[in-house]
């Protein structure tokens, strides 16, 4: 990582763990001595970490983008999920497929990894070096893996490998 | 709307009567530590119901995360629930009726004696409220129950501080340590889990830590996250450094003892009775108590997981050279 | 006297139990692991959402609606996490998905 | 409000009631341990709606608390060294370390 990349993540964090403090905290002016103290540790902790392979950047066009999508996603998903359970001849027809990944391993790939789980009738089982093992509730359902893949390459402002 | 609650707690106790008969009668031992941590989760809203948001807190932290962890963890090195099965031993037929008329004539008495207690005992208990409340101008906290806890009676903490340390002491001399969790590669789903989680259990602890003055919270919540915190890295792979085995991890199992015990010599030698810290000081006393009572804490719930004494030398034995091999 | 917003909460509150109940049917009903956790990890949590998105609009402060929306993240991605850990190990070990026959 | 949040209180707690049918069923371990995260979910919902129903701020710290906490025993019983997370317990005695 480069030095750049190293100031950016410490400003990033530290403004982080001070806008949690002062959300658990509601701002009490006496609480900013132990939470000096503790917002130090959790960025020491944090620091000393394993960083992922690039400084994180989202961008904020992605980000207002996805949020709506995420959570009409969500709504879907738990719908479907809830739907399946409460019909009585249980509508479900499992399979698992592998999915070849145009997102570059890092945080984004595991972002999607999180997102898949959460959203209609897919969940990540596993990830290998390029693939993604996804688990379907219903192989006849488009699972939407390309169009997901793309709005979190949005949200992370990267581009997409070209599939091989 | 009370209808609701009575409801609400009605159930509440009718599952947790019939998860400890469960979990008490379970043979699958794997079943029930799940019970188990089920049992906690429910018992601490039993708590909350009770208007007891201190010990909710600590039987949520301890409850949901540390004992499931420990328990399984115990699992693990046990063996299974196959060979803990007691092998059957002949027993002459006063032995085989021992068990249910001990348990047939002790727990109908001892059922009896607390119903009379119960029916004898005046209407409303007022405890020692009055006398807290009447005293915690003193205290140098506003949290009645911390005022209890490290001020009023803080012998009984101390103790709890010094208990803590023989289990570990008990616990090392079993053993040695073994890192408890698979060495297969660390899915990075996980990691990122961890850098996100780590900070955040650190954050929440000191938050925990220092509302421990005015509200629900204190060096024992505080610790036992920060425990889950180590447990957490533990997980994920990371092991005390070599270095920091010997004398900095004793340093840290029993910083809280210590701490404690200096404060009640420098009060006795001062006052004449220990832990009767001055006034104009007690605030700042029980702060910096608390603080090195969590690490402690923290330190000594994470040894106990790790199941033995440290083994600073990485020469593996002949057993575990006969096992790779 | 009820408020519009009194109502919309709890129209919110009262759509979550559906999810909640989907996500228990759905642990007794479904065949294997790996449909369960389908059950577990979307079902659930939209029905947190919900609940808390009903007392977000209830909220005294901005404060309060951060910190329920903080729970709300947290307890989305230990779900996820936890649910692909789980089903990776199952994976490993070779438990194979159930197909309907 | 007050009456409806602890109504659905009420039935989230019964939905953990059934749920416990699972981690009595089984059959694997990880069917128990899925039944256990999916209480921690439910503890978090009750926490927030009785937190509600009763004023009482400090039901929102516990449900933070339940929040960090459920995937450490989750993740615990993933990472933990054995044989067959399949299996019913067995000894795990010859697991190569």
């Amino acid at each position: 990582m480069q030095r750049g990349d190293m100031w950016r993540r410490t400003a990033q964090l530290l403004a982080a763990y001070l806008l949690l403090w002062w959300l658990l905290t509601g701002g009490d002016r006496h609480s900013w001595l132990v939470g000096g103290v503790t917002v130090g540790l959790a960025l020491a902790v944090a620091l000393s970490l394993p960083a992922p392979a690039a400084a994180l950047r989202i961008s904020p066009v992605g980000l207002l983008l996805f949020i709506p999508y995420f959570l009409w996603q969500s709504l879907r998903g738990g719908i479907d999920v809830a739907r399946r359970a409460y019909t009585p001849r249980l509508p479900l027809d499992p399979a698992l497929i592998h999915y070849p990944l145009r997102l570059p391993p890092g945080s984004a790939r595991i972002f999607l990894l999180n997102t898949v789980s959460l959203l209609p009738g897919t969940l990540s089982a596993d990830v290998s070096a390029d693939t993604l093992c996804v688990h379907l509730l219903d192989k006849q359902r488009d699972p939407e893996l390309t169009q997901l893949e793309q709005r979190v390459a949005g949200l992370f402002a990267i581009s997409l490998q070209e599939r091989p | 709307m009370t209808g609701a609650q009575t409801l609400f707690d009605g159930l509440l106790v009718l599952l947790l009567v019939i998860l400890a008969w469960v979990l008490l009668a379970s043979k699958d031992l794997f079943r029930a530590i799940v019970l188990f941590i089920s049992f906690g989760l429910l018992l601490a809203l039993a708590w909350l119901r009770l208007k007891a948001p201190d010990i909710a807190l600590a039987e949520a932290i301890i409850g949901a995360g540390i004992t499931g962890a420990l328990l399984l963890v115990g699992l693990g090195r046990l063996g299974s629930a196959v060979r803990c099965r007691p092998l059957p031993v002949r027993t002459t037929p006063l032995q085989r009726l021992s068990a249910p008329l001990l348990v047939g004539l002790l727990l109908p008495s001892i059922a009896a004696v607390v119903l009379v207690e119960l029916f004898t005992l005046p209407i409303v208990a007022s405890g020692q409220i009055k006398l807290v409340a009447a005293h915690l101008e003193h205290a140098g906290v506003d949290h009645p129950v911390t005022a209890v806890l490290l001020n009023f009676r803080g012998y009984d903490t101390f103790l709890e501080m010094g208990v803590l340390l023989l289990a570990v002491l008990s616990i090392w001399s079993l053993d040695r340590a073994r890192h408890p969790f698979a060495r297969d590669q660390i899915p990075a789903a996980l990691l990122t889990l961890q850098r996100l989680l780590l900070p955040l259990l650190i954050l929440v602890a000191g938050y925990i830590l220092q509302r421990g003055a005015q509200g629900p919270g204190g060096a024992f919540q505080a610790g036992a996250l920060l425990a889950a915190g180590i447990i957490l890295a533990a997980l994920c792979g990371h092991r005390l450094p070599p270095g920091h085995q010997g004398l900095l991890l004793r340093l840290a199992l029993s910083c809280g003892f210590t701490t404690f015990l200096l404060a009640a010599a420098v009060t006795l030698a001062r006052s004449g009775v220990p832990l009767l810290y001055p006034e104009h000081l007690a605030g700042s006393l029980i702060l910096l108590i608390e603080i090195a009572a969590t690490f402690s804490i923290a330190f000594l719930l994470a040894a106990a997981m790790a199941g033995g004494h440290p083994v600073p030398e990485a020469k593996p034995t002949a057993i575990d050279e006969r096992k790779s091999a | 006297m009820m408020s519009l917003i009194d109502l919309f909460s709890g129209a919110l509150i009262l759509a979550s139990l559906p999810f909640f109940v989907a996500g228990t049917l759905g642990l007794l009903r479904f065949p294997d692991l790996y449909c369960r956790l389908h059950a577990l990890t979307k079902a659930d949590n939209l029905g947190l959402g919900l609940v808390v998105l009903a007392l977000m609009l209830q909220a005294q402060s901005w404060l309060q609606v951060l910190r329920l929306l903080l729970i709300w993240l947290l307890v989305l991605i230990a779900g996820a996490t936890v649910a692909h850990l789980i089903a990776r190990k199952a994976l490993a070990a070779g438990h194979r998905p159930w197909r309907r026959p | 409000m007050t009456s409806l949040s602890l109504i659905v209180a009420l039935i989230l707690l019964l939905t953990i009631a059934l749920g416990l049918i699972r981690v009595l069923r089984g059959p694997t371990p990880t069917d128990r341990m899925l039944a256990a995260q999916l209480f921690g979910t439910t503890a978090v919902a009750i926490l927030l709606l009785l937190g509600f129903a009763t004023h009482s701020p400090v039901m929102t710290d516990v449900a933070l608390v339940f929040a960090l906490l459920t995937a450490v025993a989750a993740v615990t019983f993933v990472r933990r060294a054995e044989v067959d997370p399949m299996a019913p317990e067995q000894d795990v005695d010859d697991v190569p370390d």
